[in-house]
């Protein structure tokens, strides 16, 4: 099972129009190789579900920024003004959710269940159009759950056979995009020999993982 | 002392040794600075961690450890980081002891209204809606009026965040608890009365006789 | 926050008819000095939630020999035949819960959600008097929540604060039980300063456990 | 050759390079000893581990590394741990390639029947619900008799595991796949005859003209 591939190559594999789950939090646990691949490709039209869009020339931002997004799935857009903006004059579709809502419906998908019940959102704008279910006399929502054609994840060390460890807060979103994409393309901060992490260190087993991006060669 | 220090000074009075706390950004996250002494508090952030402090210099950031906001932080010794999904779990599940939030509206319910003005700013709710929904205690430290309005008001007239009633409303000029019998009036700010507090709010105020002077330390 | 108990203070705080979850997978992960503590203290009455009653002398199992277990909810009592024989001479209620729902009940406790949508059972006896709910024209079973009084804990490591963390097959149903139960009792096999289990080496943060029990003073 | 070896080495065959595989107790566990050369099949056992193998030596047994059945194993390296929300998240959520699994009964749907006989086996289902719910093919690995009389029936007269169609039926006698036409004979094992297998299953099976005979090495 070869799963080392050029960055190039990894990207190529994601079409016009996907969706993509990308992991990160305000950018933090965003492969940034692969963001700014996808730029340079310039994939058109995709679907991003990711907790915000971060910061203008940040992370997802940067997506945005280049028109590539036709439709977003967060918790908050607060941060990036172009976003708001893409909103507000109906260039792009946001959905807002909230954000432990999110992590569960992508959870959801990638753990094999129907949906979420969550009291989040109960009796809000967000309970609009949503089925209420009783559990014990109290209500709750049921959300749906979330996939994805890609996950793209970002870890601090991968070893050869896809093994991803992560590293304090960078963690966030990735293990669980990593559950509920058809294909996972993962982009580390180091790669090591196979052990190096060891197992209880493993944040996503390398079962999960599609596609390791390569290092660049450093030279000099 | 400018509104903002006496609002997180009284904030941190609610705080007890052990206490698993979220602050919401803005002014909700000075109250960290106030802290009694001899009481430990574990600051969660949203984005996965326990623990978190101020980071100590610039030169120690981490691009692996930052706050809800992207900035980054520090973090104690014992601190723990996790997933999105514990991360909600812990908030969810009713293990935060407190969580203090800023607001744009109360009412008197005690619903919170604090992630969006139709037409004018839809950021999103980030975590609010979940932190209002699962903390064992709501605190809402806002400024008392904006733009000289009442912040306080009869029924909230922006999206609610929940239908939970929050547990306490701390502004620069009153501690206001909602109650299954309304909005009490705990205390009031040094050099305020109860008839400026009144006035400068826009719901009906239960007035009880003890009503004390809040407590701020210089 | 003092959490350090010695063993018999810790054991104390359970009364009798109390619903305990235990961690473990036939015993392994299970905490060995609470079992033997609550056999000695002889707690009656007990409902105990947990995978398996392991064999006899083994975990749980000492708990059922000793007849101290009035209900028990769990994944399979194959490997014990004293639990098959109390089931069958009415002595004992047994819930039999499918193994992957058992551990989304108890984090659906734990993690504030309203139950848990599985696709696991439906069509079998396992789905006989439960709501089941449509998804995309797919059923799932609506399982409730599972919550306890006690959880009781066994970790690798401790450090003094009571951040857990746990090796390799011991994990299991540890970290979701310790979520969703009132009070959480932890044994660990070594307690270390704070510091020593990094953060991302973390299994059940500190704030979750209530109670640490004290090594014994070794001798000699 | 026995029967289970037998059946042991022809369900090896299914393997592919990569795959996520969970062994059933009993027979299932003895494929792993006859994957075919130069594949890489990773083995979940269902208490928290990718990458277990069998203990290379009695003395380096870990308390903290068993199967799930309590017993000593290894595991490679690269192997991972986790806890037992994600052991089944991976088996629910569709991310395990095969399972192999013993059965009690099979039927003409293709349903199984292998965790219970009311009144007089009930020891619990453990995993056997999930793994026949959410593997992507489920492999049942069985003899084809119990003390002469068929396993595979019209109907399971057995509580069933799941409503799931099973992907393939291996036993000493013959490879049968479930269909939506039926079960279709696949292979017949060496030296045995369709007739014989007929003759030992008490469901319709539907015998193309191309029946093979078992692949399986000595």
């Amino acid at each position: 099972m070869k799963k080392l591939v050029n960055l190039e190559d990894a990207v190529s594999r994601i079409p016009d129009g996907a969706v993509l789950m990308i992991g990160g939090f305000m950018g933090v646990g965003t492969p940034p190789r692969l963001i700014d691949e996808i730029v340079r490709q310039g994939k058109r039209d995709l679907t991003v579900i990711g907790n915000d869009t971060a910061r203008q020339g940040v992370g997802i931002g940067k997506l945005v920024a280049a028109r590539l997004v036709r439709r977003v799935i967060t918790s908050h857009i607060g941060t990036n003004p172009e976003t708001q903006r893409q909103m507000i004059a109906g260039e792009t579709e946001v959905e807002l959710v909230p954000q432990g809502t999110l992590a569960e419906r992508i959870r959801a998908a990638g753990f094999g269940l129907g949906g979420v019940l969550t009291p989040t959102g109960v009796g809000t704008v967000v309970a609009e159009g949503k089925r209420t279910v009783e559990v014990d006399g109290r209500d709750f929502l049921l959300e749906p759950p979330l996939h994805a054609d890609f996950a793209l994840i970002n870890a601090k060390r991968a070893d050869y056979r896809g093994n991803l460890e992560f590293a304090l807060t960078a963690r966030n979103f990735n293990p669980l995009m990593a559950m509920a994409a058809k294909t996972v393309i993962a982009e580390a901060d180091d790669i090591v020999p196979v052990g190096v992490v060891p197992p209880d260190a493993v944040g996503v087993p390398n079962v999960l993982v599609d596609y390791l991006v390569a290092k660049e060669r450093s030279h000099g | 002392m400018d509104d903002k220090t006496l609002i997180a000074k009284r904030v941190a009075l609610e705080f007890k040794d052990g206490d698993l706390a979220n602050l919401g950004i803005g002014l909700p996250t000075l109250v960290a600075r106030y802290l009694p002494a001899g009481i430990d508090v574990f600051f969660q952030s949203e984005n996965g961690i326990i623990g978190m402090q101020a980071l100590p210099e610039d030169g120690a950031a981490s691009a692996d450890l930052t706050d809800a906001g992207g900035s980054p932080i520090g973090a104690i010794p014992g601190a723990a980081s996790f997933d999105s999904a514990m991360s909600f779990g812990l908030i969810r599940g009713g293990h935060l002891d407190v969580t203090v939030l800023g607001g744009l509206q109360v009412d008197e319910e005690g619903h919170l209204a604090n992630w969006m003005v139709p037409g004018k700013m839809v950021p999103g709710m980030g975590g609010a809606m979940d932190l209002v929904s699962g903390a064992k205690r709501v605190i809402v430290a806002m400024t008392h009026t904006a733009k000289g309005e009442p912040k306080i008001l009869k029924r909230c007239t922006l999206p609610l965040t929940a239908v939970r009633r929050v547990d306490l409303v701390v502004t620069e000029m009153a501690v206001i608890e909602p109650t299954d019998r309304g909005l009490v009036l705990r205390e009031v700010a040094p050099g305020r009365s109860v008839a400026e507090v009144v006035e400068a709010t826009a719901a009906e105020l239960i007035v009880p006789p003890d009503v004390g002077t809040m407590p701020v330390t210089a």
